[in-house]
């Protein structure tokens, strides 16, 4: 590829979000140095003031598109990437701060802001591929890092990255975990949910809440009935399935047809 | 650089900081007559959408906010939240919170000292470009990032936004024998932590005097973390629901986040700093040995010196969090629970960049009514404008560039977090 | 007691020795393996392996004696997309021969009709040449073959040579013809009634989409020929080729192990239900 | 059901039979309290055991109760052992060298499984066969299976129905019946079970014992039935594959496989190629199950692409085509996907409403 003595040119941008995708680059601790032997790092503002400009044979993303700067910002972005990757669920499915997508946005900018009219904020916190070509798509809240290495891992070889995307549940159960819908009777968004967190929440005893976003075919109705059947009121179940990645395609056209 | 003349000094979008940010600095007559921290991180609206939630997602909702930090936040609800409902936390729930609290300092501090502060020191542009010179060094934080990581991740899950943290303590017991999978290399993870400061004691950092406020929680018998008396050095101790009073926010055009002043309109640091001088002698005395070797005692009197503060607090962390396990005994219940009743709290506990403060309200169902959050980074923006102004002079004796860098390291000094800071409720307004 | 435990599904490299491009979108592969593999019969396939990459089963197109193994992959995936990217002298791994081939003893002294759609001439080249090569031990032979348009058609330049074999006929249709086009025009199905084979007497061996080769049996039976005159090759997900992953049931059979060559009354049950 | 000769013994009888598994060095496997649930684990001592705690398995439900009940099949089947859930198969590094994975195979005792799952072992070394996962045959090579027969069957089981349970009378090495708390039937199943209890000078059971256990175990075997039977299933879920009941099953199925993971027998995997920062790269085998959308996904198609067809599947391959495959069942009757089933399907009652359509029709 194109960087110095054939590195891959790499760059990491942030728009809306935490910061804790790009935690995941840096909490790589040794793996990143190993990784720094085949990849130099152009752009990655957090870890560098070295900021080279583009073109760059991948470009991670992190965070979803909330403002009419970052509109034009992955616009750039893409027009000087060869790959891009959408790296956490901010960046997929356009994350947690997505939760405002379902309120009235006057009233959310009158909620914090004595002066809302300071503020420039695209209505919607939206998913990247709303506005460009992703080529490779890592969800989570935060993304696993291994995954996310992975994924380079695969760049680097220059083949197709690929993760599978079946339900959260039989990460749970390749792990030993004990079902927690099952045992305990607390609803948990595994079965619509894709494996690739290590099926944390359960391994803590807990539902999970969808950090990672759906599976490619999700079944959100058939577990809202079995959320009603534990015992939750609907609007209950909405707000639990209305979580980190309410904003993806399924859950959003769930949700908006459980709540007509 | 020349006197008369006017000019400007623009950081456009500062570097090695967490998030979104410029510094516009003017001058006029020699002298810089105007600063600005531009604070474009987009705004997020937790306030808005954690109303309507449940008490019980508080945590994990404002994690969140940030990924650096995410264990402050989930502190801070956690203890508000617990007010609330008069939840009594037990011993052990208690100790695991301040071990992953703890963990999450190790983690932040040598991200912020040795990845995005010390390259400023040395001339550098990042921390890659410290590798060569100083290998051990790099080694050193990796490893000691990975320990204080590992500590959160055996607790909560994973170090970024954690999920074994609840309401009424944590979702599951986490059993002794897990904690000690820690304590294998700890006898190395403690030369590390000291080395670390050593390194961090022999970089040439800027002397410079100027009067501050500093403010932090002050601890009873240990060095602050989850809770404590609000403090400064002008003699004040209040308890944290009174926080509020003292202090008054202003929303500016040019900034996504509020900054914070005293009432009487004087700015304030919070964060390691002002920890280390208030609590000094709640250090660890094996903390406290290597730094007086090294000359260095309280108060530090200049914001430079905030990494020498990090890098103690690093050690004291993982001094501290050896001892925890030592005492640690797994509880019979992982968590408590409370009949749900309305109310209002307000809690405070030490983010690793300073005082972070929550204030709920929940209706007898237990939904979030209200919201709101003041993250340290906002409460230091107006002391980071002052900052520059403060050493004014030894920027302007520099040429351009090298002022611009020093403009960058003067905020770099306050490991700003900016997603946390796009955060504001209730103000004053300044119109610019 | 530590152990090593040595997979059964081991590849073998293979050294890529040729590549001819076919269509936009294929290549046939020649593969030197650096060790003997059994030889394959016709209508057998292979896994093809990259490291780190990902395996795929592939028919074998052709079989020479000194061991060299010829593929026709179509660049459609994660393995397909790769191995399009190697060249002349990069090593590749092969699992197999695995399956049951086409039923070649079945064939002697009958007519052999060929239906073959898109990439799916491909597993039937082998019988072609074992025609060609013992011509007198076989009927009259008929090769049907269609493509979506004239430029995917595979091994153009042979048609010339599979004509020149004496007693054989070679009809070629596209659904869409470009300028250059002289032939038919339409699915391949159509030209079935035109096949000059015995159907009392002539067995027919058909590859392709699923979709034309249900059109292909209806055409087929239409002309006479029985559950066990006709020959399918099918297709599913596959990961092992062993019959082990489970992910290439069709009914009760693994197409790995049992097919992938099908006698039509075999399959009758479930070919036409759909999503089986 | 009933063959072989049966010796008498009490709780002490057990725990030294225990006792002598030890003393000839096998790791023993057994059920355990651990979460809240039973599950197989390695045991360091008999009173690990959970005798005295029952467990209710419902549609969907686990809980446990300390009430001086039984248990019955514990979360983990002994899949988890010999089949696990992820496995490296090889290492292949940068010039085409390849390495293989060791691992630690110790003899090791499975101690009061359940029939049911004695019969899925039976069935897996059926399904591996010549061809076999390595390991699996290792695994298996160095396994003593000493199985507890069920007097008292759980709501979700169904081993009679299946013909595994449930009193085992093959393929172990001892079986024991509980009885009652003083009264412990052992039963050798092989020269090696012969002789360990030997060790334990037991008395051949009286008369009356055998009645007792007779009449306990056909009780067992009363409770322990679905609501269809074997006769002609394979044939009356062929004449119905267009059946509602998929369809309508699939509107409360969540497609997250649990049920395929759970299964003793299930053993569908994937493989994932990991390329690494040096140039090497990893194989690596781990569980799948037909109800995974990507099951009989191929480049540029799919062949089950409904919920329902997937659904589907599992019932014609367990209850169907793995007769012809491997000569039995694919079930056993064990009760996991009912039980660990998040959305509370019941197998059973799918099967009956389908056999039902069938004979509707057939009224007509
Ligand atoms: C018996 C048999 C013979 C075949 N012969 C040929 C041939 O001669 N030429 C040719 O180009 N193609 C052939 N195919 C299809 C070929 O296997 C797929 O195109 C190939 O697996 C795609 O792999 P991929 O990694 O590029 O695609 P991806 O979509 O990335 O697939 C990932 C994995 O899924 C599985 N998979 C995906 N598609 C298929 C598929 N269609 N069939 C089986 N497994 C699949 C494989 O395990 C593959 O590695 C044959 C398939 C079978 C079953
Ligand atoms: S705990 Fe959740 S993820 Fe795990 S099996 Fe149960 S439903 Fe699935
Ligand atoms: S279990 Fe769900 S919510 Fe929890 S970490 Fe995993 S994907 Fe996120
Ligand atoms: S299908 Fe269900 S009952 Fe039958 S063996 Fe599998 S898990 Fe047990």
């Amino acid at each position: 590829m194109s960087g110095i003595n054939g590195k891959i040119r790499l760059a990491v941008f942030k728009l809306t979000s935490c910061s804790g995708c790009q935690q995941q680059i840096i909490d790589l601790g040794e793996l990143l140095l190993a990784l720094l032997d085949r990849v130099e790092i152009a752009y990655f503002l957090e870890a560098s003031s070295d900021a080279k400009p583009g073109p760059y044979d991948v470009a991670l993303i992190e965070g979803s598109v909330s403002t009419p700067h970052e509109e034009k910002l992955v616009k750039n972005i893409r027009e000087n990437s060869k790959i891009v990757v959408s790296v956490g669920s901010c960046a997929t499915y356009g994350g947690i701060q997505a939760l405002r997508n379902w309120m009235e946005f006057e009233e959310v900018k009158k909620t914090v802001y004595e002066k809302p009219e300071w503020v420039e904020a695209l209505e919607k916190s939206r998913p990247i591929s709303d506005f460009i070509k992703v080529d490779y798509a890592i969800s989570g809240c935060p993304a696993n890092k291994l995954q996310l290495l992975s994924t380079l891992k695969q760049i680097l070889i220059g083949r197709r990255a690929y993760h599978r995307e079946e339900s959260l549940c039989q990460e749970c159960k390749r792990k030993g975990n004990v079902c927690v819908v099952v045992a305990k009777g607390e609803p948990c968004l595994g079965p619509i949910i894709k494996e690739g967190c290590g099926a944390l929440c359960p391994s803590y005893g807990r539902g999970c809440y969808g950090c990672f976003g759906p599976t490619i075919d999700p079944k959100p109705d058939a577990l809202a009935k079995r959320f009603e059947d534990l015992g939750l009121s609907r609007e209950e179940v909405a707000s639990r399935i209305r979580n980190v990645t309410s904003w993806s395609e399924p859950i959003r056209r769930f949700l908006e047809s459980y709540e007509r | 650089m020349s006197g008369k003349d006017y000019f400007e000094i623009r950081v456009k979008q500062l570097a090695r900081v967490e998030g979104e940010g410029g510094v516009w600095v003017k001058v006029k007559d020699g002298k810089i007559d105007y600063v600005e921290v531009n604070i474009f991180e987009p705004p997020r609206f937790f306030e808005a959408f954690l109303k309507g939630r449940s008490y019980l997602e508080a945590p994990d909702l404002t994690a969140r906010i940030c990924g650096i930090c995410p264990l402050a936040y989930v502190m801070a609800s956690s203890r508000a939240m617990e007010k609330i409902l008069g939840i009594k936390v037990s011993d052990a729930a208690n100790k695991l919170r301040e071990m992953a609290f703890y963990g999450e300092w190790i983690e932040s501090h040598v991200l912020h000292f040795a990845f995005l502060h010390t390259p400023d020191f040395l001339g550098k542009h990042s921390v890659f470009e410290i590798a060569k010179e100083h290998p051990q060094f790099l080694k050193d934080a990796i490893a000691a990032r990975d320990w204080g990581n590992k500590v959160i991740e055996i607790i909560g899950g994973r170090p970024v936004h954690p999920v074994g943290f609840r309401v009424g303590g944590l979702h599951r017991i986490i059993k002794k024998r897990e904690l000690e999978q820690l304590l294998g290399n700890y006898d190395e993870v403690k030369r590390i932590g000291r080395r670390l400061l050593e390194f961090i004691l022999q970089l040439p950092i800027p002397e410079i005097r100027y009067d501050m406020v500093f403010m932090s929680l002050k601890g009873e018998k240990e060095y602050p973390i989850l809770e404590g008396v609000v403090a400064n050095n002008l003699g004040d101790e209040f308890p944290e629901d009174e926080f509020e009073e003292r202090i008054i926010a202003e929303q500016k055009r040019y900034s996504n986040a509020l900054h914070y002043r005293l009432r009487d309109g004087r700015p304030y640091i919070t964060g390691p700093l002002a920890r280390f001088n208030l609590n000094y002698e709640l250090l660890s005395p094996e903390v406290r040995d290597v730094l007086e070797e090294f000359g260095f005692k309280p108060p530090l009197r200049n914001t430079y010196q905030s990494i020498i503060a990090r890098a103690a607090e690093t050690y004291h962390a993982i001094l501290k969090i050896g001892r925890l396990i030592e005492e640690y005994r797994e509880p019979s219940r992982a968590y408590e629970e409370a009949e749900v009743r309305a109310g209002e709290a307000v809690a405070i506990v030490e983010a690793p960049r300073g005082m972070l403060y929550h204030r709920y309200r929940i209706d007898d169902g237990g939904r979030i009514l209200y919201a709101d959050i003041v993250p340290p980074t906002a409460q230091n923006y107006a002391a980071m404008e002052e900052d520059i102004l403060k050493v004014g002079d030894l920027i302007l004796k520099k040429p351009r560039e090298e002022a611009q860098r020093l403009v960058e390291t003067t905020i770099r000094n306050y490991d700003p977090c900016i997603s946390c800071s796009v955060h504001m409720i209730r103000l004053r307004i300044i119109e610019e | 007691m530590q152990e090593i435990v040595r997979s059964k599904l081991t590849p073998t490299p293979a050294e890529i020795i040729n590549i001819i491009p076919e269509t936009p979108d294929t290549k046939t592969f020649y593969f030197k393996p650096k060790a003997k593999l059994e030889k394959p019969k016709p209508g057998q396939f292979t896994e093809i392996y990259i490291p780190g990459v990902g395996e795929a089963p592939v028919s074998v197109s052709g079989i020479e004696s000194d061991g060299v193994i010829i593929q026709t992959v179509r660049s459609i995936g994660t393995l397909t997309e790769y191995l399009f990217k190697l060249g002349r002298g990069d090593l590749i791994g092969l699992r197999g021969p695995y399956g049951k081939g086409w039923p070649m003893e079945k064939l002697k002294d009958k007519d052999v009709l060929i239906v073959g759609g898109g990439i799916g001439l491909a597993p039937l080249r082998p019988v072609i040449k074992e025609v060609e090569r013992n011509r007198r031990d076989y009927g009259r032979l008929s090769i049907l073959y269609g493509a979506r348009n004239p430029s995917l058609l595979l091994y153009r330049y042979e048609f010339d040579e599979y004509r020149k074999i004496p007693n054989s006929e070679l009809l070629l249709t596209v659904d869409r013809a470009d300028e250059t086009w002289t032939g038919n025009v339409g699915v391949v199905t159509q030209l079935i009634p035109k096949a000059s084979v015995d159907p009392r007497n002539a067995v027919a061996l058909v590859c392709g989409p699923e979709i034309m080769m249900r059109f292909t049996v209806k055409a087929l039976e239409k002309q006479g020929f029985k559950g066990n005159q006709i020959y399918l090759s099918l297709e599913r997900r596959m990961k092992c080729g062993v019959g082990l992953c489970g992910h290439c049931q069709v009914g009760p059979y693994f197409v790995c192990r049992n097919g992938p060559v099908f006698p039509y009354w075999m399959i009758k049950k479930y070919f036409w239900v759909d999503q089986i | 059901m009933f063959s072989g000769p049966l010796y008498s013994g009490g709780f002490s009888e057990l725990k030294r039979l225990f006792q002598e598994i030890r003393d000839r060095n096998y790791r023993i496997v057994g059920p355990r309290l651990e979460d809240g649930v039973v599950r197989l684990g390695e045991l360091q001592s008999f009173e690990e055991i959970p005798y005295g705690v029952s467990d209710v398995q419902r549609p969907g439900y686990y809980r446990i109760r300390v009430d001086g009940g039984r248990f019955r099949t514990p979360l983990d089947s002994p899949k988890q052992l010999l089949y696990p859930p992820e496995l490296t198969i090889f290492r292949v590094t940068k010039d085409w060298k390849i390495e293989y994975p060791s691992y630690r195979f110790e003899k090791t005792a499975l101690f009061g499984i359940k029939p049911c799952d004695l019969a899925a072992i039976k069935i897996m070394d059926r399904v591996q066969g010549e061809l076999g996962d390595e390991y699996f045959l290792k695994m298996r090579e160095n396994l003593l299976l000493v199985v507890e027969n069920c007097v008292e069957p759980g709501e979700n089981c169904f081993c009679a129905t299946m013909g595994t349970g449930p009193a085992a009378s093959t393929g172990f090495d001892i079986a024991y019946t509980r009885l009652d708390n003083s009264i412990i039937l052992f039963q050798p199943g092989s020269d090696l079970g012969a002789d360990i209890l030997g060790e334990l000078s037991l008395e051949p059971a009286t008369p009356d014992q055998v009645g007792a256990f007779r009449r306990a175990i056909l009780k067992a075997a009363e409770r322990a039935k679905a609501g269809f039977r074997l006769e002609n299933l394979p044939d009356i879920l062929e004449l119905n594959l267009e059946s509602k009941v998929y369809r309508e099953i699939a509107e409360r199925c969540l497609g997250c496989a649990n049920c395929n993971m759970v299964c003793p027998t299930c053993f569908c995997f994937d493989i994932i190629d990991e390329p690494e920062l040096d140039g090497s790269s990893r194989r690596i085998r781990i569980w799948d199950g037909c109800h995974s959308y990507s099951y009989a996904q191929v480049a540029g198609g799919h062949f089950r692409k409904d919920l329902w067809a997937r659904y589907r599947h599992s019932i014609l391959h367990k209850f169907v085509y793995w007769l012809r495959q491997f000569g039995s069942f694919g079930c056993v009757g064990c009760g996991r996907c009912i039980t660990w089933c998040p959305a509370g399907i019941d197998l059973r009652e799918v099967i009956s409403k389908i056999v039902e359509e069938v004979e509707e029709r057939c009224r007509k």
